[in-house]
């Protein structure tokens, strides 16, 4: 995959406002969940939707992160499915859905975080 | 006296029958149209049998009363035309008929039953004037509203109030809920408001107003053969004609919205029947 | 509005297009996928088709000789027709009655291993 | 006299046959306020999608959606090929083409259908329905089934398509393109069908690049965007730029769903005639390195996005499914406050939302 750009968590609405400006379409937002942390990665297209770029940033489980949805109400819906299925705090979304865009009252909280991982937590905690 | 007992009951059994064959038919004809199948022609009398056994649950007491009285308002307007009375009372009837409908749909909390009572109100006041005007002209032709002096007539009124006619396939297309006009409640109307004002009648309640609705179709097309009335099977089969007509306008025409239903009814049709009142007066105020 | 017209007319006198269902079915094209069916005879439980099945349908019981088959979890792929070494499984396109319990189909297993390597 | 009514419109409800609620606020017959609200049909398949070995995630997320099967199946092929990267044979690549242009036309014919269903015009959508099912019995005939077609694998496909079956596939499509032609003509051109989608919804090119809108709904306001674009399977040796309307509104959307529909049949026209010769699949041993990658294709509502990454093994680490209608679906936030309660549905169908994949 080309066009990754590496960068800070702070930086994501800065650097996605210059994208959208110069023209580009939000397309979509991944979290991986890599063992400790989580990986964002946003997704814009340009160029009649020929060439993506990516930016990605890594954040502890724990930390709290901006939203884009002050700039573009496309990644409202992308950023409450992160929140409720890998626990990503997100904070300041236009329309915070408390959890439940996904999930039901009685689902299983960030479902999809990896097992091996919450089992961890679990022991780390006993 | 006899006479009149056996012909009241004879209107009561035989109408509804009637009606629910053309309804049969109808949706044979459409489904023919649409290249269908579509149901056995009997399926209108099954489907009111199976209601009427289903369980009484009326979601209001007033609901089922304004069913009732939809009921009855119709039967008696459309024995207002088979006894030949006054025109001007049929209309008024139909009206009232009409209006218990639309408290029907207001009975019950349902939004969509409101919104659909709402649009029937607008249908009423889309087809009522041009009833109305239908009865003035009738006046202005033969000098009284009695059914009867039409059937005395002996030059169908058709050829003096023909674009009255006109005006009133706009009611039958109204009154049989088809497109384009099917906004209130129809067959298919679910896209909007789900069944409209019938949304909440249920079991017997939905049987009684299916019933209603049979009478309503022989009364609407009894209405459109008052204008050949001699001799009566011309004006029978005008109606019919006029029937097939509605379904294949129907079948060639998407729902209009109602404000657009309101704007051409009250611009085309009383324009029509004003016109063709005042060309009557004009003509006898001369000759 | 007219424009409609000639389609609807041409409707009315061509007669329907679709068919009277369970009075006249039409005959499945050649190449549908169906049913599967297990040809006892020929299955010498290799286990291939109940590894491959994407929606866990087939179960096997090499020591019973037991081939454990849920048609109302098959989602007619085709992946055991095409994984089974030994032709045991068929795709037969045939109607079939709608479900009113979940059947579970227990297959034994009478084929032998060909000597041959696959 | 003007009482605000809020209707839950879904998640049961007979317009649409979606589990999708819209909390929609009335005033009198216009709408004032609108909150989407989904989630009725999660599935979890992506997290399903990790637990799977990559073989069988065709099959399961042919299932994401019930119209567009084929583009995610192909989807999920490609993102898995993209691994490696495998090589794929060009006859592979033609196949697949044509068969996602006959998903295509197929889905367009459904929604043509349905939008004519949305104000009422019950004929014309019956009418569209009975030559999709034409389509349905091509894709039956060459790939097996109606609308499941579960023809791909990774490193190729299962079916191929003989002379025979060319000629049917041929002959087919032109009866196809014939009858829908009358049948469009009556769409574009019809008094009232015209005075019911003209001027309505209006979304210009600004609001749609903004809502992150795909597909149709944002080449219907002026944007020439189109996954097909990025010449993935055949679509680099076929002749292709994508339909492009601009004015915004309902009947724009329209237009640009049945002109590609003749598109997709040129296409598919296109591509039969250019049919290489060679194999259908390669042999493909092992599970995908680790990598990761992004597969997108052009499903007849937008563009799907498929992120994968893998380990080495045979189980993905991560699939991330971003369907069209996910991203269509704040495009409701615009479209539909100030409009008309008759103009709801007609709104509503006009994005082609498909909300059970938005949820996977």
């Amino acid at each position: 995959m080309e066009n990754i750009i590496q960068i800070t968590k702070n930086d994501i609405v800065n650097e996605g406002k210059k994208l959208l400006d110069a023209g580009a379409k939000f397309v979509t937002a991944v979290c991986n969940d890599l063992d400790e942390k989580l990986e964002v990665t946003y997704f814009f297209s340009a160029n009649r939707g020929v060439d993506l770029t990516c930016l990605r940033y890594t954040v502890g489980k724990d930390e709290e992160v901006p939203s884009l949805t002050g700039t573009t109400l496309s990644t409202l819906l992308i950023e409450n499915e992160m929140k409720e299925l890998f626990g990503l705090k997100v904070k300041d979304l236009a329309i915070d859905y408390g959890g439940h865009l996904m999930l039901a009252h009685d689902s299983p909280t960030t479902p999809m975080l990896k097992p091996k991982k919450a089992e961890a937590e679990s022991k780390g905690e006993i | 006296m006899m006479r009149q007992l056996i012909l009241l009951i004879a209107t009561i059994v035989v109408a509804p029958f009637i009606g629910g064959l053309l309804f049969g038919i109808d949706r044979r004809i459409t489904a023919r149209l649409q290249g269908r199948f579509g149901p056995p022609i009997l399926q209108p009398f099954y489907d009111f049998l199976k209601l009427i056994g289903k369980e009484r649950i009326a979601v209001s007491r007033l609901q089922f009363v304004w069913i009732y009285a939809y009921l009855v308002f119709m039967v008696g307007s459309l024995l207002c035309l088979v006894f030949q009375s006054d025109f001007l009372i049929l209309v008024f009837l139909l009206g009232f008929a009409g209006v218990s409908l639309v408290l029907a749909g207001f009975s019950t909390k349902s939004p969509y039953s409101h919104f659909g009572a709402n649009r029937e109100l607008l249908q009423i006041m889309a087809y009522e004037p041009v009833l109305l005007l239908l009865a003035i002209g009738i006046y202005a032709q033969n000098g009284t509203f009695l059914i009867s002096e039409i059937f005395n007539q002996s030059r169908p009124l058709i050829f003096s109030l023909w674009p009255l006619f006109i005006a009133v396939l706009y009611v039958l297309t109204i009154k049989m809920r088809k497109s384009p006009f099917d906004i209130a409640t129809s067959h298919h109307a679910h896209q909007e408001i789900v069944k409209g004002v019938i949304t909440e009648f249920s079991g017997p309640y939905y049987a009684l107003y299916q019933l209603a609705e049979w009478y309503e179709i022989v009364l609407v097309l009894g209405i459109v053969a008052l204008f050949w009335t001699n001799p009566l099977w011309v004006g029978i089969l005008i109606a019919l004609a006029a029937f097939l007509l509605e379904l294949l306008i129907d079948n060639i025409a998407a729902r209009m919205t109602a404000p657009w239903m309101v704007r051409l009814s009250w611009t085309v049709g009383l324009i029509l029947g004003v016109l063709n009142i005042a060309y009557i007066y004009f003509t006898k105020g001369v000759s | 509005m007219a424009l409609m017209l000639p389609t609807i007319l041409r409707n009315f006198f061509g007669g329907p297009a679709t068919r009277m269902y369970p009075v006249q079915v039409r005959e499945p094209f050649e190449n549908a996928r169906g049913h599967v069916t297990f040809n006892d005879d020929k299955c010498f439980l290799c286990g291939l088709c109940a590894t491959k099945c994407p929606s866990e349908a087939i179960s096997i019981d090499k020591e019973k000789r037991l081939l454990t088959f849920y048609p109302a979890r098959c989602i007619v792929c085709e992946v055991c027709a095409l994984a089974c070494p030994g032709d045991a499984i068929d795709m037969v396109f045939k109607w079939r009655a709608p479900f009113y319990h979940k059947p579970v189909e227990v297959h034994e297993s009478r084929g032998k291993r060909p000597r041959t390597p696959m | 006299m003007a009482t605000r009514t809020t209707v839950p419109f879904g998640p049961q409800h007979p317009v649409l046959p979606e589990p999708v609620q819209l909390r929609i606020t009335y005033e009198d017959e216009k709408v004032v306020e609108v909150v989407p609200v989904i989630g009725y049909g999660q599935r979890g398949i992506e997290k399903a999608c990790e637990l799977n070995e990559y073989n069988k995630n065709i099959y399961l997320c042919e299932r994401v959606c019930g119209i567009c099967s084929y583009q995610h199946s192909e989807s999920v092929v490609l993102a898995t090929e993209q691994l490696w990267p495998l090589d794929i044979p060009p006859r592979t690549k033609f196949l697949r083409t044509i068969w996602a242009e006959m998903a295509r036309t197929h889905s367009h014919l459904l929604w043509l259908g349905l939008f004519a269903d949305a104000f009422g015009y019950e004929s014309m959508f019956l009418q569209f329905w009975r030559i999709r099912e034409k389509v349905l019995d091509i894709l039956e005939q060459t790939a097996g089934h109606r609308v499941i077609q579960s023809v791909n694998v990774v490193g190729g496909v299962r079916r191929d398509i003989d002379e025979a079956q060319k000629k049917t596939v041929i002959d087919t499509l032109n009866v196809v393109r014939r009858e829908s032609d009358d049948l469009v003509n009556v769409l574009i051109n019809d008094y009232t069908v015209k005075s019911r989608t003209v001027g309505v919804g209006v979304m210009t090119k600004a609001q749609a690049m903004a809502l992150g809108c795909v597909g149709p709904t944002l080449r219907g306001s002026g944007v020439s965007e189109d996954a097909r674009l990025t010449k993935y399977s055949a679509y680099g040796e076929l002749n292709y730029e994508p339909i492009v309307e601009t004015a915004g509104d309902c009947y724009a959307r329209m237009k640009v769903r049945a002109r590609e529909l003749f598109q997709a049949i040129d296409l598919q026209m296109e591509a039969l005639s250019k049919l290489p010769e060679g194999e259908i699949a390669i042999k493909v041993k092992g599970g995908p390195p680790a990598n990761e990658t992004v597969a997108r294709t052009e499903a007849p509502r937008g563009e799907l996005y498929y992120y994968a990454k893998g380990n080495g093994t045979r189980h993905l680490e991560r699939m991330k499914i971003r369907t069209p209608t996910f991203a269509n679906l704040p495009a409701v936030l615009i479209l539909l406050p100030g409009c008309q309660l008759a103009d709801v549905p007609v709104n509503i169908h006009s994005l082609d939302p498909c909300i059970s994949c938005t949820e996977r």
